[in-house]
């Protein structure tokens, strides 16, 4: 293996160094129970506080507006059945979309088994939300929107503040799933308009396990995990106080560099897009400008998804595909379909995800490395063979 | 979901992968819908399957069983050929996993369809020989 | 300061230089997500395989019966709300102790409100739970019983084989809390006939944010989190590798030195008990026997918690306290008034938990100084100058 | 829940620990129940505070407060000791916890009480210097 390339931030980021330094030391020294009364203890809380403090900065939200949870999941789970119990009387209807994460969609699901109702919402070929059936589908007993901001298999930034305006005027409450956005794009919680939203740690370099959710001053929410009355009350269980320090580290981080990270991401995305999409018979899904900043994702013909993310990982590429024999069930990704793809071609879908720790080799790399993997795989592949007869290439 | 380290070698290098220009059956299974398509090519002489190959759309584990399950039968009869069996396929592999099993089965399949192919070109009826006429579908629930 | 001394394992515990050795390459190094295709994501899969099997191994289970969680709070609630949503056709009475967790105790309350009948059975002035009431408590119609295995603010084991027994025979599920039993006492979870059972990371020397919980092979339980699919469909989220890597060191360390640690706690504690009890006016609380190897707790007469604790702090001292002050709230803690004690002598509890990194100089040490902080208190305590004429001393 | 290093420091180095013999005032409020009871004690001269000592049961703050509170009045007339408030307890501490804010309440009431007592010794009512006879309970709900 000539070079080793990670090129799937999307499904999770190293921890950098600064965040895993700053953290350690509060694993095996500064290890109070931040609910103590001691002088350690005091340590931890002093430390969460001024996480609470970077992590709110990140989304121009107020401190106290911040709970910790422990996974992004965890926080999209929270924003939805906290919201609908806690909202039950007075509306029993959510909206979200058919291309949200199944932290979103499966719990909707479980929403629909206790007796609420959900309207999924359509999304056009480029993965865009189409604002008139948003419109058309809020009821006078809509408790919630819930709209992911970014989504994470074809890279399609969402309208949040014209989403958020349209809630807010209805006077419906507003959830985004921040998971993909938070940190590689800027967010402003007031200016768009926003109620709620989840973030995840791991998606931007802090570790798995450490999310967090934001929630709007005064708008009221059910916990879903009961005990000590850590988090306001919101989210119970010793906090975890390493994950929550690196976290905060990695807030400040993203912060910081936004804008550089956004320009120098674009640039190295838009020249991986350029070289992949000069293999015949490959095209780009997602939106092709209103798209995250490291997200390059296509389906390319005749071939399979994870035979391709299987031979790329032989080259020291590691990429995902939503294709059906990576889901372990028999269809392709919902995003992948939502979008109006068939199955026929859904299974030759292909997401490379770059993050700040890539660099322009890596491009070179993978530009070099893929069409040699497709030639490969399409050598061998029956359905090639009559693609080659067919030059217009099956549809998109 | 983890592959053997042998599906792995066998998806890495996949042994008689290709094509037999005028082969005496071909036999293809899968469909595109499903993301697995199967096809065998065979030469045979005297009830002897002298060379197999293949091309394979599909996942790891629909190449690796169809690496595994062509060099299982090359060199044998036909006969021994039909015993071939999907669990003989991923015990060879060291094992599948288990929303992987169909892929085993779709290489028994696509190497029986090549063998009734085979037979049909004899004027042979293959049904009462294979059990079925080689146009089993097992993939998609369609 | 002459020396520090954490004597409050109980509240949580440092991350062993093992255990923060172990995890810290799947930090930075191997941190594919491990629902991947690829090879890192492979390790990342191998290595909460074989944490899975460190876990199961130190309760006596199968691999396949854990289940990582973010908390030893979310273990506990997904306990007591997936067995009961699942079981709600069936049974809607809940049975568990009145001196439980929060996490439990808390939770209960929430199923109340959703329509769930929850009896809360007393104990005695040690701590142990009532067998008698346990039998005559349970109904036709109760789906669960929750008992935790180890008291955190006195230390009590309770009965838990006998309480398996009896359950099993009468057809109701059993769960225990052993969030402070795990890795502290040694658990069989068949010979004790558990059929769930909750454990923290941070309790026994792995980070805070990482739990997990033991459902017996057959039982049905609802997710609390929805999402990915992850840990079989019960608890979604990407999964903490780190953190869970770090648990299953944890365990597997625990596991191989238990008979030792415990011999070797269990003498210190004991020495710090004695010595504890020359303060006058100073008596043990729980059981004196059946008791976590490295729990001392006491209510010392005359003087309050929080600013025993505070002081201790100030001579390097650790340790915590369930006095009202310290809890925020008007009330000493439940566990204390549940085994009988006055609001009067409640405020004047201390509990000091010994843990491995613990030696024998520490106990020597606490045993220096906390006579002169009691000292030091009484002499400026108007209630002192009351008992000092008061030879009986007041009533515990 | 986290004190200011002031009342840490006057936690750790409470000032007018203690009692006086024969003092002028006493006054004690809260209870054990409650788990706080300030007992302050003063020596006046000439209507002016020229000590004041204090034992007190309860937590860091209920020992700073009485230990700040005694401090502001010392050598103070009672006239400007009676205008000492909790707030300006807490402000003088770098402010207090919410769930502490009782224990400065406590320590105004208390030296209340001691004034009270003071002036009952010599035999004038105090209800209309203090605004109270000096046996407000602030504390528990009970
Ligand atoms: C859009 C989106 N939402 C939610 C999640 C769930 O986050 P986590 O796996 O950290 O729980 C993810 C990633 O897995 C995601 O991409
Ligand atoms: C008995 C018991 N149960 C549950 C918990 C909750 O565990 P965690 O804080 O890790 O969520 C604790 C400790 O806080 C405990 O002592």
């Amino acid at each position: 293996m000539e070079r080793f390339v990670y090129a799937d931030n999307a499904a999770t980021t190293p921890v950098a160094e600064k965040v895993a330094n700053e953290m350690m030391p509060f694993l095996t020294k500064y290890y109070g129970n931040a609910s103590s009364l001691y002088s350690i203890g005091r340590d931890s809380r002093k430390a969460i506080m001024e996480s609470r403090e970077k992590v709110a900065s990140l989304i121009k939200a107020q401190p106290a507006e911040i709970i910790f949870t422990g996974s992004g999941t965890e926080a999209d789970n929270m924003a939805l059945k906290g919201i609908m119990h806690s909202k039950r009387a007075k509306g029993k209807h959510l909206i979200t979309s058919s291309i949200e994460h199944h932290a979103i969609l499966h719990t909707a699901k479980t929403l629909e088994k206790e007796g609420f109702e959900v309207t999924y919402l359509p999304v056009d070929k480029d993965g865009l939300i189409l604002i008139d059936e948003l419109k058309a589908a809020i009821r006078p007993d809509t408790a919630l929107v819930s709209i992911m901001m970014a989504n994470n298999e074809i890279g399609t930034i969402e309208p949040i503040a014209e989403i958020g305006a349209i809630c807010r005027d209805a006077g419906v409450l507003f959830h985004t799933d921040a998971v993909q956005a938070a940190g590689h794009i800027s967010i402003d919680v007031n200016e768009m308009k926003i109620d709620l939203l989840s973030l995840s740690g791991h998606k931007m370099n802090a570790p798995k396990g450490i999310g967090a959710l934001y929630i709007r001053k005064g708008v009221m929410i059910n916990p879903i995990i009961d005990g000590g009355g850590q988090e306001r009350n919101l989210r119970s269980g010793t906090e975890n106080t390493a994950g929550i320090v690196a976290l905060g580290v990695a807030a400040a981080e993203a912060e910081s560099h936004m804008q550089e990270n956004i320009t120098r991401l674009t640039a190295m995305r838009d020249r991986l897009i350029e070289g992949v999409l000069k293999i015949p018979y490959c095209h780009l899904t997602g939106h092709p400008k209103k798209r995250l900043p490291g997200t390059a994702s296509f389906v390319i013909e005749a071939i399979e998804g994870e035979s391709l993310v299987l031979l790329l990982d032989l080259n020291g590429i590691c990429g995902s595909t939503g294709s059906a024999c990576s889901t372990g069930s028999l269809d392709p990704s919902h995003v992948l379909t939502g979008i109006g793809l068939s199955h026929d071609i859904a299974h030759g879908s292909l997401r490379l995800t770059l993050g700040v720790q890539n660099n322009e080799e890596d491009v070179d790399y993978i530009l070099e490395k893929l069409p040699q993997v497709v030639e490969r795989l399409r050598s061998m592949s029956p359905v090639w063979d009559a693609q080659k007869n067919c030059p217009s290439g099956l549809k998109v | 979901m983890m592959y053997s380290q042998k599906v792995m070698d066998h998806f890495a290098n996949p042994i008689n992968v290709g094509e037999i220009d005028n082969a005496d059956g071909v036999g293809e299974v899968g469909n595109l819908k499903c993301g697995d398509i199967m096809k065998i090519y065979l030469k045979i002489e005297n009830d002897i399957i002298v060379d197999v190959k293949f091309k394979t759309f599909g996942c790891g584990a629909a190449v690796a069983t169809s690496s595994m399950a062509t060099e299982m039968v090359k060199g044998k009869s036909i006969k021994e050929a039909l015993k071939l069996t999907n669990t003989a396929v991923m015990e060879a592999l060291e094992g599948l996993p288990p929303v992987k099993v169909h892929c085993s089965v779709l290489a028994e399949e696509a190497l029986k369809s090549a063998i009734a192919d085979y037979y049909k070109k004899q004027g042979i009826d293959p049904t009462p020989i294979i059990g079925c006429s080689g146009e089993c579908k097992t993939c998609c629930k369609e």
